[in-house]
C-alpha cells in the first residue's frame, strides 16, 4: 500500500490534488490536456495492439463476451441504490449509474503499470476489453433514461457521434488497428515516444487530474453524504464482481486485476458527454463530482492494491 | 446603413454544434462563435476542463429572425442548460448579407 | 423582454479573479470572461507572454448595478492599470436572473 | 458619461496585424481583439487550421472615425476576404482615452 | 507498396483521415498543431545542419542552382495547364501553380523516413534543397499574379515577411545554422528530443494532417474534376522532372528520389499565407484543397513509392 | 566563452532572439510556453528531490541561511542605487530591486547544463537554495514599497497565493518532494521524460525566451540608458556577493558558481506578477525590459561563463 502511494505517478497526482486543495494557480493549458488524453489514449491503443498481433483471436470471445454482460449489469445494479436508497430523481440515477458501468482508461493505464511494477502478468489483450466496456454501460444508461423519463427527444445522430466517433473511444481502436497492423517491428521507430514516455506522460496527466479532482472535492459539501458512500462502496462492489467474471472466464490473476478495476473505475469522458446530451436534466456537478472527485482518487490511491489483494485470495484458493 | 440585431448567447460548449444548427435553419446567415469561461446561476464554468467551457456565440440578423431564435434558445436549453441571451441593435453595412 | 445594461470591461488578464470576486460583490449575478489581446494607451497587450494578456470581461445587470460597477472600476483599477470600460442597453428574457 | 462608438469586425485572422495598423491609422486610439470561428457567405471558418480562423477586432472611437473604419474596411476587404462589420453605440467614462 | 502502407507513420495519416470522413469529433488542440509543426521543422533543420557540417560546401552548389530552376519553372508549366486547360481565372490559375511549385516540408520528411526504413542512401545536404525550393516558386506565382491581374496594391513589406520571415523558412534555416554550428557532438544532448522522438512526433502530427485532408476531401465537389485530376498527375508530371534534374546534378538515387518527391509536393502553410496576402482575389477553396485534399494524401500513400521505381528505372538504366 | 556561445541551448536562444529582432511571425503558442514552463520546473525540483534524498539534511542549514541572507539583502542594495542615481520614484525602484533579489529558474537550469557539459561538481541540493532565494527577495520589495509608498490597500489573501502557490514556487516543491519520497529507483521509469529530455526541451524554450527577450529590448528605448547599465551591473555585482556567500558558506566551486548565477540572476514569472498585485503603481516595463530584455541574455550569453572565471579566481586564490 505504502509502496503504491511512493510511485511517482500517484505522487504527482497527490501534488495535483494539494495544489488543488491549496487553490494553487498551477493548471496545465485546457490544450495541454486534451493533447496528453490524445496521446494516453493512442498508446494505450498501439500497445494492446501490437499484443494483439501476437494473440489467437479465439481465445478472446469469452473474456469479451463477459466483459459486455458486465458493462450491462452494473448500471443495472447502480440504478435501484441509487434510486431507492439514495433517493435520486430518475435521470440523476441513470445518468450516474451509466458513469459507474463505464470505464476510466487512465486508472486502466495506472493498474497497468502497477502490475508492470510488481512483474504480475496480465493477458495482453486486455486493452480489447477496456474498448468493450466503455460502451454498453453508456447505452444501458441512456436507455435506462429512457424508458423512465420520457421528456426530451434526443438527437440519436449527434448521440452516435459522441458515443462511438467520440475520441476516446476513436483513439483506443484507431491505436489497436495501427499497433496491430504494423505489428512489434515496424512499430520500433516510433517505440520512444509512445512507449518510453508513457509512463511520465501518464504521470504528467494525473498532476492536473489532481487539480481536477481537487476542484470536484470543494462540490461535495453539494452532494450529500450517500454519494460520497456510494463513490466507494460502489467500486468496492463492482470490483468483486469484475474479479469473479475475469476467473470465470480464466483470466489470469493480473488479468483479472485488470477486469476489477475497470469494473471499479468510472468514465469522465465518454459518460458525462454522451450523458449531458442524452439525459440533459440530470445535474452533471452529481455525476462529474462522483467519479472525478471520489471514485477516481479512491482506486489509484487505495482501490487497486485492494482489488490486487482480492484478487490473490481468491486465486489462492481457486489455485 | 441598415438596422439589423445582434443576439448574442452564452452557454456551454457541448452545445455548439447544436447552437450552430439551430440558428442557420431558424433564418440566420452566419454566426461568429468565441470560447469563453464564467460564472451564473449554475456556478462557475471555466475553460479549464473540456466539459465545462462556455461558448459565446454572436448571430447578426433581422428582427424576426432574432426572435424565432430567442423564443426557440429559451424553450429548448433553458431549463436543462446554462444559457443566456441577450439582443440589441446594430447598424451594418450590406444588410443584404444577414 | 426587458432593458438590462451589458457592461463591457477590457483589462489587464492579473486582475481576473479580482474583478470576477468585485463584480459579483457589487451586485451581478453573472459574468463572462473571453481572453483577448489588444493596444490602447498603455502599450500593445497580446497573448504570447503570460504577464500581458488581457481579458474582456462582460456583465448583464440592471441600471444601477452597472453604474456601480462603473464607478468601482474607474475609481480602483483606472490609475494603475491598463483598462476601458464601456455599456450599452441589451434586452434579455428571463429578467429575473440577471 | 459620454456616447461613443464600437465598431466590430469579423474577420480572416491573417489580416490581424493589417487592420491592427489601419485602425490606428485612420484615428482609433486602441482596439482589442478576441479569437473567433464561425460561419457566413464563404463559408465554415472554424479556428483548428492556422489559415482558417477568424478574429473579432472591437474599436471604440468617435462617429466620424467610425465612418472612416466601415468605409476603408468595406472598400478594401469586402471583395476579396471574409468580413463582417457592425456598429453600435456605447457610453464610456474618460471619453477623451478614445 | 503495401510496405509503404503499413509504415505507423501512413497508417496515423490513415487514421486520422478516416477519422474526419466520418465526422469523428477528434481534433489535434491548435496549439499541438502549431508547436509539432515548429519541433518537426526545426528537427529537419537540426538534423540537415549537423549533416551539412561534414559537407564539402562546392558539391552543393549545381545541386542548389538546379532545384532553383525547377522551382521557377513549375509555376510555368502548372500556370498554362490550370488556365487553358482547367479554364481557372488568372488569379486562381497563379495561385495554384505557385502551390505546386513550392514544397511541403511534411513530404519531405515522410519521403526522408521511407528511404532511411528501406536503407536507401541520399545525400546529408537535401535540406538545403528543401529551403531552396521553398521560396522561388511562391515568388514566381506572385509575378505572374501581378503580371496578369493588377487589382490591388500589394504591401510588400508585410508579403517578405510572410515569405522570407514566416515561420516554416525562418525554422529551417534556423535549425540548420544551430545544427551546423554546434555540429555532431554538442548536439548530442538535445538528439534524445530532436532526433530520436522524430519519427513518432511525425506519425502524431499526421494524424492531425489525415483530419486536415479529410475536411478538405469533403470539399472537393466544390472543385470540380478537372483540378481532382490535376492534383494527381501535376505531381507525377514535377516528379519526373525532379528525377530527371537530380540525375543531370549528379545526384545520387536516393538523393533523387527526394527531388523528385519535393517537386511533386504542393506547399500548404508558406504558400496559402502569401497567396492570401498577394492575390487575395484568388480563391482558397481552390488551392487548399487541390494541395491538401489531393496532392498530399496522393504522395504520401502512392507518390513516393512510385518515384522511387520511376528513379530505380532511370538509374539502372543510366547506371 | 566562445565554446559557451555554440551550444545548442544558447544558440536556440540566438535564433528566438534574431527571430524577434527580425520581427519574424515566429511565436510558441501560449498553451506550449506554459507547458515547457510547467516541466522544466517539475523536472528541476525532481532532480534536485533525488538528489537530495541522498543528502544529510544538515549539510544544507548554512548555505540556506546564507541564501535568505542573500536574497534579503541585494533588493537592499539595488533599491537605494535606482532610486539615488537611477532616479526612478520610489514604487518603481522597490518593484525593480525585488526582481533583482529574486531568481531565473531558466537561468538556474542552464547554469547546470553549462557545469555539467565542462564537468564542474557542485552540491546536489543547490535546488533547495534556488526555492530558498525566490521568495524573500520579493516579500523585500513589497516591504521597500509599502514603507515608502502608501497608496493601495493590498489584498494580502491574493498576494500570499501568488507569491506561495504561484506556479513556481509550487511546482519546484512538488518536484522537490515527488523526487525526494520516490528516490533514485522508483523515479526511472518517469526518467526518460525528466531527465534525458530535460536538455532539448530547456533549448526548445529558450527559443520562446529569445522571441520574448527581443521584444523587450524593442522597449530598450523606452527605459534609457541607466536602466540598461543597471541590467548588465547589477548582476555583476550580485555576482560577486554570491560568489563570497558561496565561498564562506563552504560550498564548492561549482556550487558557488551556481549561486552567484542565482544571485545575478533576476526574476520574469514570480516577481512581476507579485509586483503588479501589490505595487501595481509601478511601472512594468520597466522591470520586464531590466530583466527579461538585459539581464537575461547577458547572464545566458556572457554572465555565466565570467561567473565561473570569477569563481575559478577566488577558489585558485583560498584553495
Ligand atoms: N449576469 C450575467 N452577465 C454576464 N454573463 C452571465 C451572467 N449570468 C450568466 N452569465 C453567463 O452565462 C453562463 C450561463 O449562465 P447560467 O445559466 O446563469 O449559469 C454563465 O456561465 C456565464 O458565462
Ligand atoms: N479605443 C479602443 N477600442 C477598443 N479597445 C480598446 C481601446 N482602447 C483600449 N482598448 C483595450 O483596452 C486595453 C487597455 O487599454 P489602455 O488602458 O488604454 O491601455 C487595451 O489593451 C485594449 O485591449
Ligand atoms: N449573420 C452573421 N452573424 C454573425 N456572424 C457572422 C454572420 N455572417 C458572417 N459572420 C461572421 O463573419 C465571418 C465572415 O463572414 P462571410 O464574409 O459572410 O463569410 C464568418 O466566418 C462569421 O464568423
Ligand atoms: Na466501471
Ligand atoms: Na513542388
Ligand atoms: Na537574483
Amino acid at each position: 500500500m505504502i509502496e503504491n502511494l511512493l510511485d511517482p505517478v500517484i505522487l504527482f497526482f497527490a501534488m495535483g490534488l494539494l495544489a488543488g486543495l491549496l487553490k494553487s494557480d498551477l493548471r496545465l493549458p485546457e490544450a495541454i490536456y486534451e493533447v496528453i488524453s490524445i496521446f494516453l489514449l493512442m498508446a494505450i491503443g498501439l500497445k494492446g495492439g501490437v499484443q494483439l498481433a501476437k494473440t489467437n483471436i479465439a481465445l478472446i470471445l469469452l473474456p469479451v463476451g463477459v466483459t459486455v454482460l458486465l458493462g450491462l449489469s452494473i448500471p443495472l445494479i447502480a440504478y435501484p441504490i441509487l434510486r431507492k436508497l439514495g433517493k435520486f430523481n430518475e435521470a440523476d440515477s441513470a445518468a450516474i449509474a451509466a458513469h459507474y458501468g463505464s470505464v476510466s482508461a487512465v486508472t486502466f493505464a495506472v493498474v497497468q503499470t502497477y502490475l508492470e511494477r510488481l512483474l504480475v502478468a496480465y493477458e495482453e489483450y486486455v486493452t480489447v476489453l477496456l474498448v468493450v466496456l466503455e460502451i454498453p454501460a453508456i447505452a444501458m444508461g441512456i436507455l435506462i433514461a429512457r424508458m423512465k423519463t420520457r421528456k426530451h427527444t434526443i438527437d440519436y445522430g449527434l448521440l452516435f457521434h459522441e458515443v462511438f466517433l467520440g475520441k476516446s473511444i476513436y483513439l483506443l481502436i484507431a491505436g489497436l488497428l495501427v499497433g496491430w497492423a504494423a505489428g512489434p517491428e515496424r512499430i520500433e521507430p516510433v517505440a520512444p515516444l509512445f512507449f518510453d514516455l508513457f509512463k511520465a506522460a501518464l504521470a504528467f496527466f494525473l498532476l492536473e487530474m489532481g487539480l481536477v479532482a481537487a476542484r470536484r472535492i470543494s462540490d461535495l459539501r453539494r452532494v450529500g453524504l450517500f454519494l460520497i458512500g456510494f463513490g466507494i462502496l460502489m467500486p468496492i462492489v463492482s470490483a468483486v464482481i469484475g474479479t469473479l467474471f475475469g476467473y470465470l472466464a480464466g483470466l489470469s490473476l493480473g488479468g483479472s486485476v485488470v477486469l476489477a478495476t475497470l469494473s471499479a473505475s468510472a468514465s469522465y469522458i465518454a459518460a458525462p458527454a454522451a450523458m449531458r446530451i442524452a439525459v440533459p436534466q440530470a445535474n452533471p456537478t452529481l455525476y462529474l463530482t462522483a467519479s472525478l472527485g471520489i471514485t477516481f482518487p479512491f482506486n489509484l490511491l487505495f482501490g487497486i492494491p485492494l482489488y490486487h489483494w482480492m484478487g490473490a485470495i481468491l486465486y489462492s484458493m481457486g489455485g | 446603413m441598415e438596422k439589423k440585431k445582434l443576439v448574442t448567447i452564452v452557454t456551454e460548449s457541448i452545445l455548439e454544434k447544436k447552437i450552430a444548427k439551430d440558428v442557420l435553419r431558424l433564418g440566420a446567415h452566419g454566426y461568429t462563435i468565441t470560447e469563453a469561461s464564467g460564472q451564473g446561476e449554475r456556478g462557475m464554468r471555466s475553460s479549464d476542463w473540456e466539459q465545462s467551457r462556455n461558448i459565446r456565440v454572436e448571430v447578426v440578423c433581422d428582427n424576426t429572425i432574432a426572435e424565432t431564435i430567442i423564443e426557440y434558445m429559451a424553450q429548448t436549453y433553458y431549463e436543462d442548460y446554462a444559457m443566456i441571451v441577450f439582443v440589441h441593435e446594430v447598424e451594418v453595412v450590406r444588410p443584404e448579407k444577414f
